[in-house]
């Protein structure tokens, strides 16, 4: 298997899919000649030419409101936020147009749209480009929402992303597109809806998704060193939500960490832990632990940064206080 | 209103095709009639933006299309425009009433008609947000290369919404087959045009999207299908937008909750002398196109249409309660 | 004490705020001369005229930035949202604004500013028109959000939400403009921040905001009949949450049922169940359930759109679930 | 060009004057260089837009303007406007490398340099979203009757926001005392403004909004100063908006991170000959009222300034990390 980059297996992605169906295209700023402020969108331009790849002016709310207009008549566009903070201005379009289309009109327009880029926090960018937005669109019934960590995954939820019949939301992570793995040469799709367990344990379950799963990889591996056996459950789904997976994976460990890189409050995350605090009551040793990001807006200085968001320290000892071990 | 004298000939309309207008009109009129009433009853509930006054708008611009490859879409106020489309009068009076046998199963209600084979695309509740969906439609049609024209109308209080100017900067640079037809009743809810807008007739904004403008009389069906038939046509052939400030008027409140104080009898009377069924039926009087009794007879015959829907509403039954949960994933 | 409605308790908090403090202004569609969708402003724009009462163009985004930027300047705008489900035209301004302009300045600028207008299920309006959005607003550091269920405290805290210098988001329920309840002729604040017992129970108890509170009262007494006694709190504030007034009753009643009419997933309601759940681990004697909105866009048909919502018989249901009783 | 060419005499300027517009533009310049290299070396991270090239634009409009009644809000290329604005340079740089002493106490960085005294306003990362925020501004400014004028400036790729055409539409009805100027450097990012936008010359915008718009030459900093002069004066006068489409051009890539592909250096040379700083040194060579020597020790000043800001901001402290929790709520 090749080792590539997410940034590469998002590319192969849309690139197989056009290929495949000349109904997708992808919209976006700077994703043609400039091939994607993230290069995720190279070689687009040149291969399919316009209209299939379309540089917007700096106009969200608009050119997303086309893409809909676009997948209510049969194409199958993939809208490209530069980061998910932009999104903000065409969060209308997501919410009242693409997600509540197929309601409003009794089930006869369907709105098969891709909404992608980069989300969470990135680096000495201060608080108006450094948040993690998952919890507004995971709240929307019409909406699918995904998340990845891994190239794998991107690729191949991507992919099933776009071949969905309904709006999707691809949450990647602004800091990961640099992160290598094995993805397969032949084709794969990684199904919507379930989540993956990245490590197996038997002491407590740690419930993420999108970047911090690889700080619960790193706290995994510390607290092993440590004679903590810890689950790493990646949800990749945060709309649905795999519940069967993570509550399997809690009435075997008896104790959840979730982490979540969003603000605490009305979060995916205090979700989660809400919904294994209510399914696996009787088999919850310690209340289910939150490692959120500070509620606070994010500081420029980078220090500050860090200790704003979630780390495999902050994860380890809510791991600790959920195993009463100090 | 000067032109519309003027050419008071109406040459080169065949009879067939006046009736139509007058009867897609009149239809419209007795179906606003009959929802208006219906509500009154608590057959229907919520906001309902009724289209008297503005019939001559989707009347005449739909005429000018092709429905087999154009497309329509709308704010809340679209009673008029599902009709004009040739939806069934019946799916649109049931939808109102909530039934399973409406155009949207009940899930829409007044501002939410749908057809997705008439091509008719909605029905938008948020002020200006159909406008860059529109946009989307042409988006879709230049990709295909169809041929196809989409018609996107919105209120002149829609305009000031940044999804407007997005939206036409897009569609000019992209070279889309979009006509934005400001259905400009003069008021967004209480509030006149002059009191929210820099500028009155909208037209002017064209050039700020290198776009072309123009002002239409909306009381007179015939001068509106002349229009869109004509931009319809320059859309097809150069595949570039374009921008119409269609003047018009509603006769009822903004919805059915609102006592219209903000204006006075006398504006709303000067309207209605321009009415525009009177005004292609004095004109097709004059022209010896139509009979005052054949008249009568398609009134009785829009009357019939209404009254039909409003039964077929009534005799239909409810969702299944259950069915709340379908519709929301394809 | 005067018994008034909602609406004119509404109006009394924006005239005494007026009458007091020459920087606070009301703007927003219809408030001046048509005197409000749902005539909260009624006689507002005769007494205090223009600039002091503001006709806006249907323009959300545009005219809540100029709120922002006149907050910074020092003025005290109340801005008024026809209702909060086109507040997300203007989201990005009150998220990437108001709530962060301090913290991008280093703590320089204040912005006084308050949100408000008629959040929540109307009736009859479909899936565009009946969203009740607070768990996008609380989930936001740097805002305040508060929300409440009678006229006593809708006017308290409108006017300690105008008296505040941070951007105060004020939900009120578009049902409830017309209900009634007492209200002091001398003046009085309410603060943010605090929860309100509704009334004593020692069985269990049922936390909600908004509207839904009086479906909880009514629930309250159904079950009083059926011999259980049910505590009830009203939060009033959503940000910050009174974690104190929360986790007092739960350990008195030892069972929780949160009810919230936004559809469950990240939500207030799933937020506040599981704080309790974690806080109150060794309290409560059953799960804590959450009585949300169905997690579907809201149809226009009565009926479904009845059955979408919390309901006093879901919430006897919750709580019977949660004392074992059927 | 023409027009800057025919005025060479300069009368009418005070040596001090332009001595002043010099040695702002020549602190800019040295400023962004330090900055740059900063970035260089990692003291500075992110997005880092600097200004080199288009000083004459934020140097020439503070001028024309009175800061102790007047507001600046800009975007995030801020670097130049808070130094404009008569910001201390040390605290903008301190601001940069993220230390406590920074304007914003290292919680803004780059894009968010504020300075409430210099009524400096920011700074804004969320392109377009300043122009609602300088609407209000200028809406206070109408409320209190205080004389005062905001300059609002944005970008080329900002132009397409809605959230501009709300804005000036608003301002226009209200007859708010702003200057909307947009900071036309040909390009947003990797996009030249012909890809993205209907027109080339956005005054012609402003006839949408019942405004005057007019250009202007970004390169020649007395003529920003005379356009800005005049209408800061009109605005003042007249109390009603103003839109300005300044061209201009940006040397660096769009941020630190951007090769700047997208542009020939043929392109970014023949800019380069109309250097700001290298018209008005040209002009007052010819006019006698500066010296070569004099030049260069206004660029050591402007060097050592650049350099102390640097030396400041390396000796500066750290934030205490618990500060994070500080300046979220008054
Ligand atoms: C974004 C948004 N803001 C406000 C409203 C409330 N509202 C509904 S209709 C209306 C007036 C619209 O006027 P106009 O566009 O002229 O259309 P008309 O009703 O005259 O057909 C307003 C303010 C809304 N539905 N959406
Ligand atoms: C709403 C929004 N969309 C996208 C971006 C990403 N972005 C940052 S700067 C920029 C280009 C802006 O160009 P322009 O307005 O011409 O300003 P310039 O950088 O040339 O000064 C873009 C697309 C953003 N910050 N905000
Ligand atoms: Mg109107
Ligand atoms: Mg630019």
């Amino acid at each position: 298997m090749a080792e590539i980059a997410i940034r590469e297996a998002l590319r192969q992605a849309l690139d197989e899919e056009m290929e495949r169906d000349e109904r997708v295209f992808i919209m976006g700023e700077e994703v043609g000649e400039y091939e994607g402020a993230y290069k995720v969108t190279r070689g687009l331009l040149d291969k399919y030419g316009v209209p299939r790849v379309m540089d917007t002016p700096i106009a969200e709310l608009g050119f997303t409101g086309v893409g809909v207009g676009a997948a209510l008549t049969g194409l199958r566009p993939v809208v490209e936020w530069m980061t998910f903070n932009f999104s903000l201005l065409a969060i209308d379009q997501v919410i009242n147009n693409a997600a509540k289309m197929r309601h409003m009109s009794g089930g006869q327009l369907k709105c098969p749209i891709v909404f992608r880029g980069p989300n969470g926090p990135a680096e000495y960018l201060s608080s108006q480009h450094s948040q993690a937005l998952q919890s507004f669109y995971a709240h929307i019934p019409g909406l699918k929402v995904v998340a990845f960590s891994n190239p794998y995954d991107a690729k191949g939820l991507l992919k099933s992303a776009i071949r969905d019949d309904n709006p999707v939301v691809v949450l990647e992570s602004e800091m990961t597109y640099g992160l290598t793995g094995e993805v397969p040469e032949e084709e794969y799709l990684v199904p919507i809806g379930k989540a993956r367990v990245m490590r197996e344990g038997a002491d407590a379950t740690l419930i993420s998704f999108s970047k911090p799963v690889h700080y619960c990889m790193r706290a995994a591996q510390e607290l092993e060193n440590e004679g903590v056996s810890v689950e790493v459950l990646d949800l990749r789904s945060l709309r649905p939500l795999d519940e069967v997976a993570m509550y399997a994976s809690v009435r075997k460990t008896n104790r959840a960490v979730v982490v979540d890189e969003a603000w605490p409050v009305a979060s995916v995350g205090s979700h989660v832990a809400w919904l294994i605090s209510k399914n696996c009551f009787d088999d919850l040793d310690a209340p289910v632990e939150l490692v959120s990001s500070e509620d606070v807006p994010m500081p420029y200085n980078h220090t500050m940064e860090l200790a704003v968001q979630p780390s495999s320290d902050k994860i380890v000892a809510a791991v600790k206080r959920a195993a009463y071990m100090d | 209103m000067a032109k519309t004298a003027e050419k008071n000939e109406l040459k080169g309309y065949s009879k067939e095709f006046l009736d139509h207008l007058m009867r897609e009109m009149l239809i419209i009129r007795r179906f606003e009639e009959k929802a208006a009433q219906m509500y009154g009853l608590k057959k229907i509930g919520g906001f309902c933006h009724l289209y008297n006054g503005q019939e001559a708008v989707a009347v005449g611009s739909v005429a000018a299309l092709d429905l087999s490859k154009d497309y329509v879409l709308t704010a809340y106020r679209d009673h008029g425009h599902a009709i004009a489309c040739g939806m069934d009068p019946n799916s649109v009076m049931a939808e109102l009433f909530g039934k399973e046998t409406g155009c949207s199963r009940g899930k829409g209600g007044s501002m939410h008609m749908f057809d997705t084979e008439k091509h008719m695309l909605g029905g938008n509740g948020i002020v200006g947000a159909q406008i860059p969906v529109a946009t989307g439609v042409a988006f879709a049609q230049m990709y295909r290369n169809d041929g196809g024209v989409t018609l996107c109308f919105f209120g002149d209080g829609a305009i000031h919404q940044g999804a407007f100017h997005e939206s036409l900067n897009l569609a000019s640079v992209w070279k889309l087959p979009v006509i934005y037809i400001v259905e400009n009743n003069h008021f967004g809810m209480g509030t006149a045009v002059k009191r929210v807008s820099a500028v009155e007739d909208f037209d002017v904004k064209a050039a700020g999207y290198n776009m072309e403008g123009s002002v239409v009389n909306g009381m007179d069906v015939l001068e509106v299908y002349e229009a869109l038939s004509k931009a319809a046509g320059a859309v097809r052939e150069k595949r570039v937008p374009l921008l119409l400030d269609v003047k018009t008027y509603r006769y009822k409140g903004h919805s059915m909750s609102d006592p219209a104080k903000y204006r006075t009898k006398e504006e709303l009377e000067s309207y209605k002398q321009q009415d525009p069924i009177l005004v292609l039926k004095s004109r097709m009087l004059d022209a010896g196109l139509l009979e005052d009794e054949e008249f009568q007879a398609l009134d009785e015959e829009a009357k019939k249409i209404a009254q039909q829907a409003v039964d077929f509403a009534e005799e239909s039954s409810e969702p299944p309660v259950s069915s709340m949960y379908e519709d929301v994933l394809a």
